[in-house]
């Protein structure tokens, strides 16, 4: 329930931005026919959403930032280096994250943050494959990975 | 156009285009389609964001217009892109093609062979059933 | 000034979209050759907002969103392709 | 600038004349959607190309860019887009049928 | 402003979307594509009576006078034009009840049968050179429709050859038309008249003029003819004969309007090309003729013996040549439609389209040999019928005008055109029938016919359940025959089809008899392409 | 209506109605209704003598086709009448006779009526008509009823063949003499007769008056079966007896001399015509009497003697021809005289011939056959039809007192006196040697008739005991065996005739068939013993047609006139004949048949095979069905079209100024699509290419931004995808994509061709852009865009509004495509062979992707939140569309492209079920909104597909924008939705 009044609550905005035109009645549109989208296609939303902690959004977000501009600036050290120095490979990593939409948003995360990649997910939706640029410490990588995503996602979603 | 915020502006271009280089170059370099793979993310992430950023800047600031189209992009992007590169690994990985010989580790071989041989024998079960 | 970086970035980024291309006609693997063209996707994306701001137009700010949604639904189906032989299930 | 453009043309229709005069349909059908794209500039070139705003009356320009062709480029964009389908449906249902997108195969088949 | 000139294209347009929600339901599809048909054909006469009363008849889409917005153009030509494509298809409409079978009917063929007639009409009353490719599209997608639909090997095959090279002329249609709006700068055909005029037709505009010749007359199949005997050959009678009547004319109204309207200015050098290719598609049309061995093929030579025919009266553009031109128009519409209709019909009735293995037929068919044969002496032009008049004219202007050699070439073709479709008659119709065609029949079409044989003699008077699957499988017989060019089970042809093609035969005596009206009709007709004056003033006075 | 059109009608209003009357009257013989034309027709004409011969023609006119001056002008002069009478009495003649001749029960007798009465009146329609146009259209119907009459018995190829040789041969003399007609009409400004006759004067001058002559003479010359068209002559004799009787001796063959006396006003004098008419009809007078004496077959005899008579009369016609009208020169009279003979020849020739044609028939009717090696003795059981023939052979041999005689007279006097008047030359002494040499060969071979078939012993009895066995079957079907026999080719009469054919004692012909032979041999007497019954009334106002002002040629006409040179020539005839007719049974060369290396017939014959074969072959050459040849075509036309029109005109200006400059990035875009077009033809799979043309694709949306149209980038930028997807769709099912064996020498033709072609077009280009004269009209939409169609896109406003039309046929191909695939995809005819696939690797894909296929929860999670995304946006861009770049089309492309990420994530069938629609029926309803919000305008009494906007005020909203164009954007919104999800549902379910 919730999470479709979030969609239609997104949608309502989004109408509103699509207009550049912040006002009440492009609001409303929005949200009339982010109603009828719903109500027509709510057989996709099977999984309830409960609004949690802002604190929680943001502080992953935060994370995510940080993660990104630095290893995105060891790719780029690593692609600007004469000689390459990394070590590939690919990592089975145990996830809890149970839901639908946690695991995307682990992957997804884990897939922004240049120098790891999802490669695929288990058909239990408990392991991920992940394909790092530079494993260095296989263990090392999935522990960080857990300790601030997983952690950070969880914090939102639970 | 040539005041300070424009130029704050274009420098933010500038610098995502540097980034969408790098990772152009990246793609050109790097040994393996999985490597690739993460160059090419990178342009669909920082690169993107810094050159939409400094549109959002310079309209916003020189053209006095606030465009929300353009913060929407950021957020497409940002959804979008790492599930193509996931998409397009796996692809990749399923249909076969290798790692990079100087690859460390593969977790994913073994699991793999062993989902295909037990799906073998899942098909021919069903066919001898048939 | 803030024209000639703008120009200036736009060198760069068919520069790299150069770049791509050597990758799409190179391959060696369909996959890459994806990759390229998701990234030339992206790149055109970029270029089309400078060229918007060089133009002082808004005109194309749909086209990024529509280049978003669009090479995204093109990489998916060709990655859907590749590892499945075809691109929507059906039965 | 439009003598570039009309090199270009004049380049994207060669290619395209080139990959009809092939024996895969693919390669016919990839050469009939170059020239599309040649006969689309070309219009668009034929108008001039010279500066002006967008033709979007919103923007407050002194000059806009001829719009008329650009209309008719759509139309025919759109009109192209269906018949390459259909040909694209029609070569692949020929293959199915006649196992085969050769069109010189196909010719040989006939005559027997 | 006369909402009555956009009729002939809306008629058939609203016909094909009622149509499209009847998928399954053919007797109704059949009744309202009946009733839209007579509609626009009612329709199609009023615009005659209007445009022959008060002058050409103008509709701007939308209310956007010309140059700026698509004007509709009625003059006298263009709505004789219309009037006949409507009578006549009707006639291919009401042969294909039954004829096409149940499958091509559930997959839209009504509906794609009406498109295309959209198209022509389209085609011939626009007076935008754009607009103008737009309703060739409308009519060529559905001509590769009803083309394909049904999908055997053959028909494939034409069809993927036919596409291809329409598909180049539309190509080079955009391309000519953006040469064209590159120097006017405007796209109405009155407009580009006076524009063309006021800058000389002379150096890129004489280029431009011949893109559009090529354009036209890959459409026409004027010279450029190559894809037509195949692709003609592969549907059914009924689209067959649709075709033959109308595609190729709408070529050849374009190449009128074009080189009367247009491009008249520099004759020597546009018409001097028409006039070549005029003469080698007489010759290279009858050449093929007497080539040919099947039905078919030698009808689809005659098309193009015809082409060439109408061409040499564009060539010569006098006035005694441009009568000569819409007389002969009309007349080839009803004559073509006739011939393969018959065609179609002999083809059934003999379960052969090689000449090698029919004959005899005059016994069980007299009304369709006695048709077949004043259709064919129609077609070469013997008097009184209604194939004459347009020739005497065109014989005429090439006399006037001092083209002997063109004049002799269509003398020649005329005799081809006798002696091919005599030969064919005698062929069919005449001697014995050979042993035993229909022990050669292919096997797959052989055993569907057979199955539906026993039903198939209730099918023609209610086509319900049952008969469907006779009447289906006359259809794949036919496609089958078609496809593999051998024999089927002969069957008899039905009397309302007999009676759909008496008619068109009686019209075709008529036009002849009642020439005069034909050449009054005629002689309205080619003022304005004599003197284009007249139509650019009534276009652009608004 | 005047009299004479009614009898001009009758004939064709009796064929019309004979099948109907027929089957009222069951009983009857067809033949007596028939009857009725000729017989009412030859009343009507007999009663006109005594005012034609007073020199007053009857005339009449019937409008036809006013507007181009052609009207059923009948002019009754002398010479039309002469040809009415013979026209109608021998053709009440010859269906008295046909009457026993065709037994109504075994043969197709109304069919015969029927074209025989459409030739009557087409004849009568040639001889009446003063209209050249309507006399052409006469003269083609007698061809075209002679071609149906000769293949009356259609089911023997002989007929099949004679009928379309005739038909060929005289349509070809037809159109010719239609060209000479439509010439002398340009000429002599007009197409009447009588009108030309007046105007020779002009005629003469006129440079077009000679071909009009070779070209009328044509049709004279195939029309009456004169050397070398004769050949289809002998053919045609395949006709039913009566049918060559009438048509194929007395008649539709005397249509060429007919001509040739009615144009003699106009073109005597003219030398060229004169001596072509001489000329030929000599050579056909001397050939076609020597071919008759080698003749066995009693019709083909006839018909070369008919051929040879022809060539008499047009030899005098072409004597009378020498002078023209009023000359006073001495031998003027002479030519008078030889017009007169031609005359006189003609109605005895008539006379004559029909009775041996129909004496043949009846012999032929009674034994069983027509063959002179069988035939002989007949005249113990038939001393009527001997008699009959003996008449009518003397006639013909010329012998006193038969007409034949005094007519051959008058030739050789017309002869001696071409001879004396000095217009030949030195070739002048050929004339009479010819007319005596072939006047001998006449008598031989009417003595060859005689005797042989009435005299000496029945030699056909001998053979008869021994053939008996092969008689049996005749017997049963004596009709059908009477046919057989005459499948024998009328001249080469091969050694294995049938001598099975004498099966009945042969007897004397019923009364009702001899009746009119012996009329007709009667009339052969009566004209020469009283020449005068017709010579004043009949004769001299035809000689008068011919002739203007001619001087009185028939009063002075006896048997005797003294020991004159024709008289001494004529005894030589008789001597030599009777001499030759004595020896000719062991003279090869006069007995047996005909072998030379070349003959007419040959060529004729080869003619047409050659002319098949070789179009074949031509045909062949160039109509390969190969797609590849049929493209090259194209181009190659297309440059060698564009180089000579430049050629011819001079070439063209083109100029580089006024160009825009080149930014940098433009330069380089411009290299890239460069660069990515000159790939595509080395891509070595599939999937190179399609991503390579995917490329230019993006390149081009690139142009379209550089050159500001962003509707035309968005659009671009969408369809490229999901042209793209749709590609990969197919994709799988076709095979790996072959490296292409093409020769170099066709690589080197296909890219000198693709290169030539865009030369083409780059230099066309720059010449459009050089010779630019005018302002577009576009100002005119970027100034009213928004005041007067209330939007700002104005590339919008013009699709939607001004140019709204075309977008709405634009969509309507986009739905005709659509369901069309679907069509092409779903329809499946029974028992259809699908072609299997790959098994392997269609194996190998199972595997993989049924069974061990790949945990999608990602993109399934994603591709929720981002459809309601892309769905909001679509939305956006459609309403947005009139102010700022979209529309419905994009918007639609949008919608489709969510639902297609929904089907790639989840399956079609999800979608199908998520969305239960019809999306066929969702195209038709968009086409409908489209349709209506036109034809709404109807209702306003606007213009179809008039917009109108305007501001409404609503509560909450308030000020909002109300454009029909809008709604006709959501009509092109759900059109392309539906066809889009149609399409790729539709590919996505076939398997
Ligand atoms: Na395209
Ligand atoms: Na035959």
């Amino acid at each position: 329930m919730a999470s479709q009044f979030l969609i239609n609550l997104l949608i309502a905005f989004l109408w509103m931005f699509l207009y550049d035109d912040p006002s009440f009645p492009r609001f409303i549109v929005g949200f009339l026919l982010g109603m009828v989208f719903i109500g027509l296609l709510n057989r996709f939303l099977k999984r309830d959403f409960y609004l949690r902690k802002v604190v929680a959004v943001l502080n992953l977000l935060g994370i995510f930032i940080r993660e990104l501009f630095l290893s995105s600036f060891t790719v780029i050290f690593q692609i600007l280096k004469p000689k390459l120095t990394i070590r590939p490979g690919i990592v089975a990593l145990q996830t809890e994250l149970k839901s639908d939409g946690e695991l995307t948003l682990l992957s997804c995360l884990i897939c922004l943050t240049p120098g790891t990649l999802t490669l695929d997910v288990s058909d239990d939706n408990r392991t991920l494959y992940i394909h790092a640029m530079d494993i260095g410490d296989a263990e090392q990588l999935k522990l960080q990975i857990r300790n601030s995503f997983e952690k950070a996602i969880m914090e939102v979603t639970r | 156009m040539n005041s300070a915020y424009g130029i704050l502006a274009a420098l933010f271009v500038l610098f995502g285009a540097l980034l969408s280089l790098f990772s152009a170059l990246g793609l050109i370099r790097l040994p393996d389609v999985y490597l690739r793979s993460h160059a090419a993310t990178k342009s669909a992430t920082l690169g993107v964001l810094f050159i939409l950023s400094g549109a959002f800047l310079y309209y916003w600031l020189v053209e006095d217009l606030v465009s929300f189209k353009l913060v929407l992009g950021i957020v497409f992007v940002f959804l979008t892109g790492p599930v193509a590169g996931h998409l397009n690994a796996r692809a990749a990985y399923r249909t076969g093609v290798h790692l990079w010989e100087q690859s460390t580790q593969d977790d994913l071989k073994e699991a793999l062979q062993q989902e295909r041989a037990e799906a073998k024998k899942n098909a021919e079960k069903s066919h001898k059933l048939q | 000034m803030a024209e000639a970086l703008l120009q200036t970035s736009l060198v760069l980024l068919v520069l790299s979209i150069t770049g791509c291309m050597y990758r799409l006609l190179k391959g060696p693997s369909v996959s890459d050759r994806i990759a390229a063209l998701d990234t030339i996707g992206i790149l055109m994306l970029s270029i089309i907002a400078i060229l918007g701001m060089l133009m002082r137009t808004t005109a194309y700010l749909d086209i990024i969103l529509v280049i978003g949604v669009v090479s995204f639904i093109g990489t998916t189906a060709f990655a859907r392709y590749i590892e499945r032989g075809l691109v929507m299930e059906d039965e | 600038m439009e003598l570039l453009l009309a090199l270009t043309i004049g380049i994207l229709f060669a290619v395209g004349v080139y990959m009809i005069l092939a024996r895969s349909l693919l390669r016919v059908i990839l050469g009939l959607s170059l020239l599309t794209h040649s006969v689309h500039l070309l219009l668009l070139t034929m108008s001039g190309l010279k500066a002006g705003a967008p033709p979007l009356l919103g923007e407050k320009a002194d000059s806009y860019v001829d719009p008329l062709p650009q209309a008719l480029i759509l139309t025919s964009i759109v009109i192209s887009f269906g018949v390459t389908s259909l040909y694209f449906v029609l070569a692949y249902k020929s293959y199915q049928k006649l196992g085969t997108d050769d069109t010189e195969q196909m010719r040989r088949e006939a005559d027997e | 402003m006369n909402n009555l000139v956009v009729l002939p294209l809306l008629l058939p347009l609203c016909t094909a979307v009622l149509l499209l929600f009847f998928k399954e339901r053919i007797q109704l599809q059949r009744i309202i594509s009946a009733a839209g048909q007579s509609a626009t054909a009612i329709a199609c006469v009023l615009l005659l009576v209007q445009t022959g009363s008060s002058g050409i008849q103008l509709l701007a889409m939308g209310g956007w006078a010309a140059p700026y917005g698509i004007v509709f153009t009625a003059d006298f030509f263009a709505a004789l034009l219309v009037t006949a494509a409507t009578i006549t298809a009707g006639f291919c409409l009401a042969f294909s009840f039954g004829t096409v079978g149940s499958e091509r009917e559930k997959f839209y063929f009504y509906p794609f049968f009406q498109f295309l007639m959209a198209g022509v009409n389209g085609s011939f009353l626009t007076g935008d050179l754009f607009n103008l490719f737009v309703c060739f599209e409308v009519l060529l997608i559905s001509s590769y429709a009803l083309l394909v639909l049904g999908g055997t090997k053959g028909q494939l095959r034409a069809t993927l050859s036919y596409m291809l090279i329409n598909i180049l002329s539309s190509t080079l249609f955009v391309a000519a038309v953006a040469y064209l709006y590159g120097v006017t700068g405007t796209l109405n055909m009155a407009h580009l008249s006076v524009r063309i005029a006021e800058a000389g037709q002379g150096g890129i505009l004489n280029v431009i003029a011949v893109l559009f010749l090529i354009v036209f007359s890959l459409k026409a199949g004027l010279f450029l003819f190559f894809w037509l005997p195949s692709a003609y050959q592969a549907p059914p009678p009924a689209v067959s004969a649709l075709f033959a009547a109308l595609l190729t004319k709408v070529g050849i109204y374009a190449l009128v309007r074009t080189f009367t309207l247009l491009f008249p200015g520099d004759p020597g050098v546009t018409h001097v090309w028409i006039a070549w290719m005029a003469g080698a598609t007489m010759i290279l049309g009858a050449v093929g003729a007497l080539a040919s061995k099947d039905v078919m093929r030698i009808l689809n030579f005659n098309i193009v013996i015809s082409v060439g025919f109408v061409a040499f009266g564009l060539a010569v553009a006098n006035e005694a040549s441009l009568q000569g031109v819409v007389f002969y128009l009309l007349h080839d519409m009803a004559a073509k439609a006739l011939l393969f209709l018959l065609g179609g019909m002999m083809i059934r009735e003999a379960g052969a389209d090689q000449l090698s293995a029919m004959g005899g037929l005059i016994s069980r068919a007299p009304w369709l040999g006695w048709m077949f044969l004043v259709a064919a002496l129609a077609a070469a032009g013997i008097p009184p019928l209604s194939g004459f008049g347009g020739k005497l004219l065109l014989l005429q202007g090439g006399l006037q005008a001092q083209s002997y050699v063109l004049t002799a070439i269509s003398l020649f073709s005329s005799l081809i055109v006798l002696y091919t479709l005599v030969r064919l008659f005698i062929k069919a119709f005449w001697g014995e029938q050979p042993a035993g065609p229909a022990t050669a029949v292919v096997a797959e079409a052989d055993r569907v016919s057979n199955a539906a044989a026993k039903t198939d003699a209730r099918t023609d008077a209610d086509a319900q359940t049952k008969p469907d699957v006779a009447a289906n499988a006359v259809a794949f017989a036919t496609a089958a025959k078609a496809s593999h060019g051998s024999a089927t089970q002969p069957r008899n042809t039905s009397r309302g089809h007999l009676v759909v093609a008496g008619v068109l035969c009686l019209i075709v005596v008529l036009m002849g008899v009642g020439s005069e009206w034909m050449a009054q009709a005629a002689a309205e007709a080619a003022r304005t392409l004599v003197d284009p004056s007249v139509y650019i003033e009534a276009v652009l006075k608004e | 209506m005047s009299l004479l059109h009614f009898f001009l009608l009758l004939p064709f209003l009796l064929a019309a109605m004979l099948p109907l009357l027929n089957k009222l009257t069951k009983e009857l013989h067809p033949g007596w209704l028939a009857m009725a034309a000729p017989a009412f027709m030859l009343f009507y004409f007999l009663s006109r003598i005594p005012e034609v011969s007073k020199g007053r023609s009857l005339t009449a006119s019937v409008p036809w086709i006013p507007s181009l001056g052609i009207n059923l002008d009948s002019n009754l002069d002398g010479l039309g009448l002469l040809f009415a009478l013979l026209i109608s009495g021998i053709g009440a003649l010859v269906v008295l006779y046909s009457i026993s001749y065709l037994h109504p029960r075994k043969e197709a007798v109304t069919r015969f009526y029927v074209c025989l009465l459409l030739f009557m009146g087409a004849m009568l329609g040639v001889v009446l008509s003063d209209h050249l146009i309507v006399l052409y259209g006469f003269w083609e119907l007698t061809s075209i009823t002679s071609f149906l009459l000769i293949a009356f018995w259609h089911k023997r190829e002989v007929s099949l063949a004679g009928a379309l040789k005739s038909l060929l041969i005289t349509s070809f003399g037809g159109l010719a003499m239609l060209a000479g007609f439509l010439l002398l009409g340009l000429a002599g400004g007009s197409l009447r007769v009588s009108e030309l006759i007046d105007s020779s004067a002009v005629l003469a001058a006129s440079p077009l008056l000679l071909p009009a002559m070779l070209l009328i003479a044509l049709g004279v010359l195939t029309k009456s079966a004169q050397f070398p068209f004769h050949i289809w002559l002998p053919d045609a004799m395949e006709a039913p007896t009566p049918v060559s009787a009438y048509l194929h001796s007395a008649t539709m063959v005397k249509a060429g001399l007919y001509l040739a006396a009615r144009l003699m006003p106009i073109f005597a004098g003219q030398a060229p015509w004169y001596i072509l008419l001489t000329t030929s009809g000599l050579i056909t007078l001397l050939y076609g009497a020597f071919r008759a004496i080698k003749q066995t077959d009693l019709k083909a005899l006839l018909a070369y003697s008919t051929i040879s008579q022809l060539g008499l009369v047009l030899t005098l016609l072409g004597l009378g021809s020498v002078y023209p009208t009023g000359s006073t020169h001495e031998y003027a009279v002479y030519s008078t005289a030889a017009a007169a003979a031609a005359l006189f020849h003609l109605v005895n020739h008539a006379a004559f011939k029909g009775a041996l044609f129909m004496t043949a028939g009846i012999v032929d009717h009674e034994t069983g056959t027509r063959d002179l090696r069988q035939l002989g003795g007949l005249l113990r059981f038939m001393p009527l039809t001997f008699t009959v023939a003996l008449a009518a052979s003397l006639s013909m041999a010329g012998v006193p007192p038969f007409g034949g005689f005094m007519s051959k007279e008058l030739f050789f006097g017309s002869a001696l006196d071409a001879m004396r008047s000095g217009s030949w030359g030195t070739a002048a002494f050929l004339i009479p040697v010819i007319a005596w040499t072939a006047s001998a060969f006449t008598f031989v071979y009417s003595a060859i008739f005689v005797w042989r078939t009435f005299g000496g012993s029945r030699r056909g009895e001998q053979a008869d005991a021994s053939h008996a066995a092969v008689q049996e079957a005749p017997h049963k079907q004596p009709n059908d065996a009477r046919h057989a026999t005459m499948r024998a080719p009328v001249q080469e009469t091969p050694q294995d005739a049938r001598y099975e054919t004498l099966q009945e004692t042969p007897h004397e012909a019923p009364l009702s068939m001899l009746l009119s032979p012996m009329l007709l041999a009667a009339a052969a007497l009566i004209f020469g013993l009283f020449p005068g019954s017709i010579g004043p009334n009949v004769l001299q106002p035809a000689l008068d047609s011919l002739q203007p002002g001619a001087a009185e040629a028939f009063t002075e006409l006896s048997l005797w006139h003294g020991w004159t040179p024709e008289l001494l020539m004529t005894l030589g005839v008789f001597i030599v004949g009777g001499a030759l007719f004595l020896i000719a049974p062991r003279v090869p060369l006069l007995n047996r048949p005909l072998r030379v290396l070349f003959s007419w017939n040959g060529v004729f014959k080869g003619g047409l095979r050659n002319a098949d074969r070789a179009s074949e072959r031509l045909t062949s050459l160039y109509l390969t069905g190969s797609m590849r040849h049929y493209a090259s075509y194209v181009f190659l036309f297309l440059i060698v079209a564009v180089a000579v029109t430049t050629f011819m005109t001079g070439g063209f200006r083109i100029s580089f100024s006024g160009m825009a400059p080149v930014t940098v990035y433009e330069g380089i875009a411009v290299a890239a699509l460069i660069a990515a077009a000159l790939a595509v033809p080395f891509a070595q799979s599939r999937m190179m290419a399609i991503i390579l043309t995917g490329t230019i694709g993006y390149l081009v949306v690139l142009f379209f931004v550089l050159f500001r149209a962003p509707d035309l980038a968005l659009t671009q930028m969408i369809v490229e995808t999901v042209s793209v997807t749709l590609f990969l769709l197919c994709f799988y099912h076709l095979p790996a994509l072959k490296r292409e064996k093409i020769a170099l020498r066709t690589k080197l033709i296909n890219g000198l061709i693709a290169a030539a072609s865009g030369i083409v077009m780059t230099v066309v280009a720059l010449g459009a852009f050089s010779g630019r004269a005018f302002p577009s009209i576009s100002d005119y939409y970027l100034k009213n865009s928004y005041e007067l169609a209330g939007g700002k896109n104005v590339v919008n406003v013009i699709l939607v509004d001004f140019r709204g039309f075309d977008t709405m046929l634009e969509i309507v191909v986009l739905g005709i495509a659509s369901y069309a695939i679907y069509g092409v995809i779903g329809l499946k005819w029974p028992e259809e062979k699908v072609v299997e696939r790959n098994g392997l690797r269609e194996r190998e894909f199972r595997l993989i992707y049924e069974d061990a296929r790949s945990n999608d929860v990602i993109l399934q999670t994603l591709s929720k939140v981002i459809l309601f995304l892309i769905l909001t946006f679509s939305f956006y861009i459609l309403f947005a569309g009139h102010h700022e770049p979209g529309g419905g089309f994009i918007g639609a492309l949008m919608t489709s492209s969510a639902l297609v990420l929904l089907s790639i994530a989840f399956g079609a069938k999800t979608v199908r079920s998520a969305l239960p629609l019809n999306f066929r029926i969702v195209t038709a309803c968009g086409i409908a909104v489209a349709l209506l919000t036109g034809i709404g305008s109807f209702a306003f009494n606007m213009p179809f597909l008039s917009h109108a906007f305007g501001y409404v005020y609503l509560p909450i909203f308030g000020k909002n924008e109300l454009a029909t164009a809008v709604l006709f954007d959501l009509g092109v919104y759900l059109t392309v939705v539906g066809i889009t999800m149609t399409i790729i549902l539709a590919i996505g379910r076939d398997k």
